[in-house]
């Protein structure tokens, strides 16, 4: 059979996102190289909510069989996916999930992203030390549900006091400058818990203050960091949103297409819609797989993984 | 009892003292006239009264009864309407909607357009047949010329239909006819019963129609006097302080004779044709005619800021075409405008950088070191006889006839073979003006050549050895010798081009 | 007397203050927070900052509303061009100090003709370019090698390197005595000053307004470049929109350095003053432990009072 | 001599120079004419009634902030944090709907609310800029962190629902025509009756020379409030306009916004500097934003590539709509 699919991306910041997007398209190539003609529309640029609602409306007047969206806000979709529904459009949302019953959630979830990184740092600290986040955009729901996730297992953890948080806007340097202002000012900072690409900026300035044995950070997974964290010994830990999301959510999208039915109905997540996939998780144990799989990538290359068609199809009845 | 009576109202901006004191008795039914030399303070005077300038002391009585202007909004109110020297027009709204934008008629929430029409069609009305060519209702500001601007400024004036009515220097571009239709208007509204203050540098234009005149000088009012009871030698005696400095004396010098050193051929331009002549070195070369006439187009386009269309030009015999004023400063031109806001200061910056711009260039500086540099400007500044304090205050820091020394002296650092002078004495006072010309003498006798172009005759009749008479962008007339009259001039000024 | 008390009115004295009156604040917030390590961190930070600010100052004081919006497209850029030109060896610094000022220059040429020669206005001409710049970006990125800071670049922006000061804060104020060299002493900043406070009296007196105007622009490109560069010696690698947050900060920095917008008026010295008290009061917050929604209210609301400070617009009543 | 004045009669522009003289916002329109047929060439169901509907709802908001926008720049000032006003108004109404729960009051009253949140939002614009004299760009950045902060404090996280009534609303017909249809045949109308409001006038001619217009008697500080007044509540429109089309609350859904604003503004034909322009042509400026997103798309530009044609066209398109209208007025 052939389908169209759309892929729509909102926010052209991060390398994660273009490998996002290569890996979906190289999923689509697979399917092609089996005998079903799988086309790849893709609108990728800097949009604001009213910008990606007019990615999904393009892609409605275009007529594609299914999109899917990494989009820029849980709620705001609503409205215009309906109208796709009603176009008879399948909508699956992947990284970030959607309020929409008309849509599907296939990728991870954030919350438990959150934990898992926790869990790892109140390990690394026998369950007690002094602990600050450095945390993504203020507001924005990947963020919140991740922050919900490790305040949630802290808590568990009487001993471990959360002395501070603050907003680095997922920027590099901003983490590094957030992590040298704090490291200043609480001298007795045995933990970090920090996301993304700030990890690597938060590093850089817990070895700049000569830190680095001292304090259990978690940690990033691009290709640059697995080297650094592989060369200096880190004490560090990373949960993993691999790229591969939307590779997964289009192989889903493709039996959906097809007419095949889940084995299990997406339910799962806040908005009972969701598909969860597992999150991989890097610590030393692991490390040095880690650094196979991302060896001779360039430097910005995410660690990855994503349902194959295989896989995916095993989740079909 | 005075209409309006102003005392003791002083206003200093920093050191600067604007006005010291300033004394004024207006009453209903009368012209009076402001004059004094620039800077003397009429238009702060003006201002304070209008309210957009805020007195540090001095009481504004009007009809006898102290009154506070909180801006010029609250004068608006009281029955005081302006002519701003300055103007105070939207360029880009039309000429209907600045006459009527104080007051804009409403209709209900919405802007009565038919009304506001009809209101801004009576006060055009009564410049009917001398508002010239493209002036019209719904011509946007920007398009106009800069008589029509102060036209529209008037009209805006008068449809403030204000008791008290205050014209800061509104003919200073008009021409004869707009000057005679407006002082028709004002005889009218001074019949009318209006109390009308009038603001002008040019003396028979007080004596036409000023029934009173006060005197300013360095801030302070001097006197005042009925104008049937005075004189213009009287009156000049009280703005100066002392004898007139320039006595209007015939120009002796014989023409110079050295080397041809500016030769025009067939220029054509912007605003101007077909213009061929040649002035030699140590010659004063006198441009005449009626204001705007070309003359200003033809030397901003010698010095390449305004367009050439055809035509050749040869300095010290080497052909010079102009294009920019770097390549005609290079080539020995200078030009002083007469617009030094526009043109000279650079606002802001110390003296010594409004000095030595044009030393830079001719000699290819890239340093600026400030001693040698005073060291250079000094001689410049001191042959003007300069009044300052230090090089390194800000040029604002000076009246306008000290800062158009300034824009001056920076010519003579290094001295250029052609001096091109647009009106050079605009807005500075009876001395500085004589020091500019006792130096302008000296530079030609040393040998410089020197166009001029002055929109006053007395200046340009006793300061020029040959004049050329410009009409309509054309040269029509050389007066030399015993030809350089008033009469002269007129004639060939008026005569159809 | 009266010169002293002028002198103390003067920006940078203000500034000055500030930062100190800020520094005791964040003391007292968070111990800490003025200790000499900490203060030469922040140092840097201002530095990077600093260093975008003086072409965003040179910019502004040429006047004609001259602003540069694409400054924090061009640290972006240029952090991913230096980051791959040099990919990790110190023998690749100087190819890509070269690529990339090159590149700044370019941009800023491009935004200079575009504002003399075509008359766009600087906001609208650079706000156009910022939208191409974060496009080039994208474009840029695929199928690049790597992008990771060279030891010796890192080392200089980092590690203290002459009493007890990383290189790059050395590298600001070199930058500081030669603008302020180039501002008072010589020719060119005569004519800076000259086109923006009068640009067609400074055009009469010969001086040439466009060239100058433009390489104004050329020179916020390169400075530009030049931050991207130490920026990515900041963060050890490169990654995308680095320079986002530069861009309206650095016109912070130089209105606290008491530039006037509408140019011809002011200096870098200012500027650097205004730097340092931006990134001194962005670090108090950071350490305080309040809600985000908090630090910036305080943020804002704290920019706006130091704003009364400075460069207020004039009465319309003399 | 007596000065006279006959030489050199002023200029006066001819035929089409005077007409887009008259109307400043003709280029932009005919650009966003070429591009909807460009679109409707590549795609031709970007141009059906369900197209131009969902290109109108998905655009509204912009196109009244770029009016608001507008408002500011007729007087020659700018406001960089209108998006952040918008972002506060949209949390500020889902918040009170979620309060009083889904009915036609609720809505109401959010909406006063909303409305209130902007004006007092725009006042304090204009009090900073105009009453305290601060330079309008870094004031207004500085405002705009500061209601990034507030909308932050009303609604840490982007997601509560709108509730139905509202969206459905927005989304729905009456009488079988679009409702954003009915929204822009009333913004037309409101626009059109503002124009005619002495407030535009005053606004340009404040922006035209607010010396000049203070010493004329004109109270411009209190002019120039008013402009950012007007701004705030055209942003709390747009803000309707974003929670009608996205059906929820987001902290940080305007940021973005701002930019484009201040874009479609000059798109549309309005000076920078102040004193001439029109709010219609923000309005075709939004929509010429939207169309060239649209088409880059359209034509197949590879992904990676569509940030850059994008930023390239609207470079191309602000630089030719300001040569293009000077040329008219030279
Ligand atoms: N805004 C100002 N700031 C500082 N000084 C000013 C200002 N306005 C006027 N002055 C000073 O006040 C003095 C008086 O100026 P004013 O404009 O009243 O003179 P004037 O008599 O109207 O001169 P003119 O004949 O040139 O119009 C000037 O010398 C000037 O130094
Ligand atoms: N905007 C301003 N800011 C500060 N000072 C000003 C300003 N405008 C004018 N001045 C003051 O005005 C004086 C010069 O102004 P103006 O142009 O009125 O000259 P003037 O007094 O008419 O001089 P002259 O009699 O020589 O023509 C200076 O003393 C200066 O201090
Ligand atoms: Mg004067
Ligand atoms: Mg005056």
């Amino acid at each position: 059979a052939d389908y169209k699919i759309g892929l729509s991306n909102g926010w052209v910041g991060s390398e994660w996102r273009t490998q996002m997007i290569e890996e979906a398209q190289a999923a689509a190539a697979a399917w092609t190289e089996k005998g079903h003609n799988v086309e790849v529309v893709v609108q990728s640029a800097n949009v604001d909510v009213p910008g990606q609602i007019a990615h999904v409306r393009n892609f409605i007047n275009e007529g594609v069989d299914a999109i899917i969206i990494n989009p820029n806000s849980p709620t705001a979709f609503d409205p215009v996916f309906a109208q796709a529904k009603e176009a008879g459009i399948l909508v699956i949302s992947t990284d970030a999930e959607v309020s929409s019953p008309d849509a599907l959630y296939v990728g991870i979830d954030q919350t438990a992203w959150g934990a898992a990184g926790a869990e790892w740092l109140a390990k690394a600290l026998d369950g007690k030390g002094n602990v600050v986040a450095i945390n993504g955009v203020a507001g924005h729901p990947a963020n919140e549900m991740r922050v919900a996730g490790y305040r949630s297992v802290f808590e568990k953890y009487p001993d471990i006091k959360i002395v501070n948080e603050v907003n680095a806007n997922w920027d590099q340097a901003q983490g590094q400058q957030a992590m040298q202002n704090l490291l200043a000012t609480n001298p007795d900072i045995n933990g970090v818990w920090v996301q993304d690409g700030m990890a690597a900026g938060a590093w850089k300035s817990i070895m700049d203050a000569g830190k680095a044995g001292d304090i259990a950070a978690t940690g990033e997974i691009r290709k640059d960091f697995i080297d650094l964290w592989t060369a200096e010994k880190l004490n560090s830990g990373a949960s993993v949103n691999p790229p591969g999301v939307m590779a997964s959510a289009l192989n889903v999208a493709v039996f959906m297409l097809e007419g095949r039915e889940l084995k299990e109905p997406a339910t799962a997540g806040q908005y009972k819609n969701a598909m969860y996939l597992p999150i991989p998780f890097i610590d030393s144990d692991n490390l040095a797989e880690a650094a196979k799989q991302v060896d001779g990538k360039p430097g910005y290359y995410s660690y990855t993984s994503a349902l194959s068609i295989d896989e995916a199809e095993a989740l079909f009845k | 009892m005075a209409k309006l009576k102003i005392s003791g109202v002083s206003k200093a901006y920093g050191a600067t003292v604007a006005l010291s004191r300033g004394d004024l008795e207006l009453q209903a039914g009368e012209v009076h006239v402001l004059i004094g030399s620039n800077g003397s303070g009429k238009s702060t005077l003006c201002k304070i009264v209008a309210g957009s300038v805020r007195p540090d002391k001095g009481e504004v009585l009007l009809d006898g009864k102290p009154v506070t202007m909180s801006g010029p909004r609250a004068s608006k109110a009281l029955g005081i309407g302006i002519f701003y020297q300055e103007l105070s027009l939207a360029a880009r709204r039309t000429v209907e909607e600045n006459i009527c934008l104080p007051d804009l008629p409403m209709k209900g929430p919405f802007v009565d357009r038919k009304t506001l029409s009809e209101r801004a069609a009576r006060y055009i009305a009564l410049f009917d047949g001398v508002t010239g060519e493209g002036f019209s209702p719904d011509a946007t500001v920007d398009i106009l010329r800069a008589d029509q601007r102060q036209l529209v400024e008037i009209m805006k004036t008068l449809a403030s239909e204000a008791s008290i009515l205050i014209f800061d220097e509104p003919t200073s571009a008009l021409d004869r006819a707009q000057v005679d239709r407006f002082f028709q208007i004002l005889t009218r509204l001074k019949q009318e019963g209006r109390a009308i203050v009038f603001i002008s540098h040019r003396m028979d234009e007080i004596f036409s129609i000023g029934d009173q005149v006060t005197v300013l000088r360095d801030g302070a009012t001097i006197g005042t006097s009925r104008i049937a009871d005075t004189n213009a030698q009287e009156i000049v005696r009280m703005m100066v302080g002392e004898e007139p400095a320039i006595a209007a004396q015939a120009q002796t010098s014989s023409a110079a004779s050295g080397p041809v050193a500016l030769r025009l051929a067939n220029l054509s331009g912007a605003g101007f044709s077909d213009i061929g002549f040649e002035v030699r070195q140590g010659e004063i070369l006198g441009l005449g005619g009626l204001h705007g006439q070309g003359q200003s187009s033809v030397l901003r386009a010698l010095f390449g800021a305004g367009a050439v269309t055809s035509g050749d030009v040869s300095l010290e015999g080497a052909s010079y075409r102009p294009h920019d004023p770097r390549a005609a400063i290079r080539a020995g031109l200078a030009y002083v405008s007469g617009d030094r806001g526009r043109d000279g200061v650079i606002q802001g910056r110390p003296i010594l950088e409004n000095v030595t711009p044009i030393h830079f260039l001719r000699n290819r500086l890239r340093l600026a070191s400030p001693a040698s540099l005073k060291r250079k400007a000094t001689p410049a500044v001191e042959a003007l006889k300069t009044k300052f304090a230090s090089f390194a205050h800000p040029i604002g820091s000076l009246s306008g006839g000290n800062q158009q020394k300034i824009v001056i002296a920076r010519w003579l650092i290094d001295r250029p073979k052609v001096l091109l002078l647009d009106d050079p004495t605009k807005g500075i006072d009876l001395s500085a003006k004589a020091d500019l010309f006792a130096l302008v003498r000296t530079l030609a006798a040393e040998g410089m050549a020197i166009v001029l172009y002055s929109s006053e005759d007395a200046e340009l009749l006793s300061n020029s050895d040959r004049i050329l008479v410009f009409n309509g962008g054309r040269i029509t007339r050389e007066l030399t010798g015993a030809e350089r009259t008033r009469f002269n001039l007129y004639e060939a000024a008026y005569e159809a081009a | 007397m009266t010169r002293l008390v002028d002198t103390l009115k003067t920006p940078i004295i203000v500034a000055l203050a500030l930062i100190f009156l800020l520094l005791i604040v964040g003391e007292m917030l968070s111990p800490g927070f003025a200790s000499p390590t900490q203060i030469m961190r922040l140092l840097i930070v201002a530095a990077l900052l600093g260093i975008v600010a003086a072409g965003q100052n040179l910019v502004i004081l040429g006047g004609r509303e001259g602003i540069d919006l694409s400054v924090g497209g061009v640290v972006s850029l240029s952090a991913i061009i230096a980051g791959n030109l040099m990919n990790g060896q110190d023998a690749g610094i100087p190819l890509a100090i070269l690529g990339c000022v090159a590149t700044g220059a370019l941009i800023g040429l491009i935004n200079g003709v575009g504002v003399t020669l075509m008359r766009i206005p600087p906001l609208v001409m650079t706000l156009g370019m910022l939208g191409v710049l974060q496009g080039l970006l994208v474009v840029i990125r695929q199928g690049i090698p790597s992008g990771r800071a060279a030891p010796g670049l890192s080392q200089f922006v980092t590690q203290p390197f002459l009493l007890g000061l990383p290189g790059i804060i050395w590298l600001w104020v070199l930058i500081g005595l030669f603008l302020a060299f180039l501002l008072s002493r010589t020719v060119y900043g005569h004519r800076i000053y000259a086109i923006g406070s009068n640009e067609q009296a400074a055009r009469m007196a010969g001086v040439p307004v466009a060239a100058i105007r433009i390489s104004l622009f050329a020179l916020s490109g390169v400075f530009a470049a030049i931050a991207g560069i130490c920026l990515i010696g900041y963060s050890g690698s490169s990654f995308a929109n680095v320079g986002e947050q530069y861009m309206l900060p650095s016109i912070i920095a130089v209105v606290f350095g008491g530039t006037s917008l509408a140019g011809g008026k002011g200096g870098y010295t200012g500027t650097m003053a205004g730097a340092m008290m931006l990134t001194v009061l962005q670090g108090i917050l950071t350490t305080v432990n309040i809600d985000e929604s908090g630090r910036q209210m305080i943020f804002g609301a704290t920019l706006l009072l130091l704003m009364l400070f400075y460069g207020r617009g004039k009465a319309m009543r003399a | 001599m007596m000065v006279d004045a006959v030489a050199t009669p002023p200029r006066r522009p001819g035929g089409i120079k005077r007409f887009i003289e008259a109307y400043p916002f003709l280029p932009a329109l005919i650009i966003m004419l070429v591009l909807l047929a460009l679109n409707g060439i590549w795609q031709p169901r970007s141009v059906s009634l369900v197209g131009i509907t969902g290109l109108i709802k998905t655009y509204m908001a912009l196109m009244l902030l770029a009016v608001a926008q507008t408002y500011v720049v007729y007087a020659g000032d700018i406001d960089l944090s209108a998006g952040a006003i918008v972002s506060l108004v949209n949390v500020v109404i889902v918040a009170v709907m979620a309060s009083l729960g889904d009915s036609g009051v609720s809505v109401l009253a959010a909406m006063a609310i909303g409305l209130g949140a902007g004006l007092a939002c725009g006042i304090v614009n204009g009090i900073v800029v105009a009453a305290f004299r601060l330079q309008a760009i870094v004031a207004t950045f500085a405002t705009s962190i500061f209601f990034t902060g507030l909308a932050l404090w009303v609604m840490p996280v982007a997601g509560t629902p709108a509730p139905a009534t509202f969206w459905r609303t927005y989304g729905g017909r009456i009488l079988d025509v679009p409702f954003v249809f009915w929204a822009a045949a009333l913004l037309a109308v409101i626009l059109y009756l503002l124009a005619r409001t002495r407030h535009a006038l005053q606004l340009l001619a404040v922006g035209d020379d607010a010396q000049g217009a203070y010493q004329s008697g004109l109270p411009v500080t209190a002019i120039r409030i008013r402009g950012y007044a007007m701004c705030g509540v055209f942003a709390a429109l747009a803000a309707f306009c974003i929670t009608g089309d996205t059906a929820s609350g987001d902290p940080l859904v305007g940021g973005k916004m701002t930019l484009y604003s201040i874009a479609a503004v000059v798109l549309g034909g309005t000076a920078l500097a102040g004193g001439y322009g029109t709010v219609v042509g923000s309005v075709f400026g939004a929509l010429i934003i939207g169309l060239i997103n649209s088409l880059v798309y359209f034509v197949g530009t590879p992904s990676e590539w569509q940030n850059l044609v994008q930023g390239l066209a609207i470079l191309v398109a602000l630089v030719a709509g300001i040569l293009i209208g000077r040329r008219a007025r030279a």
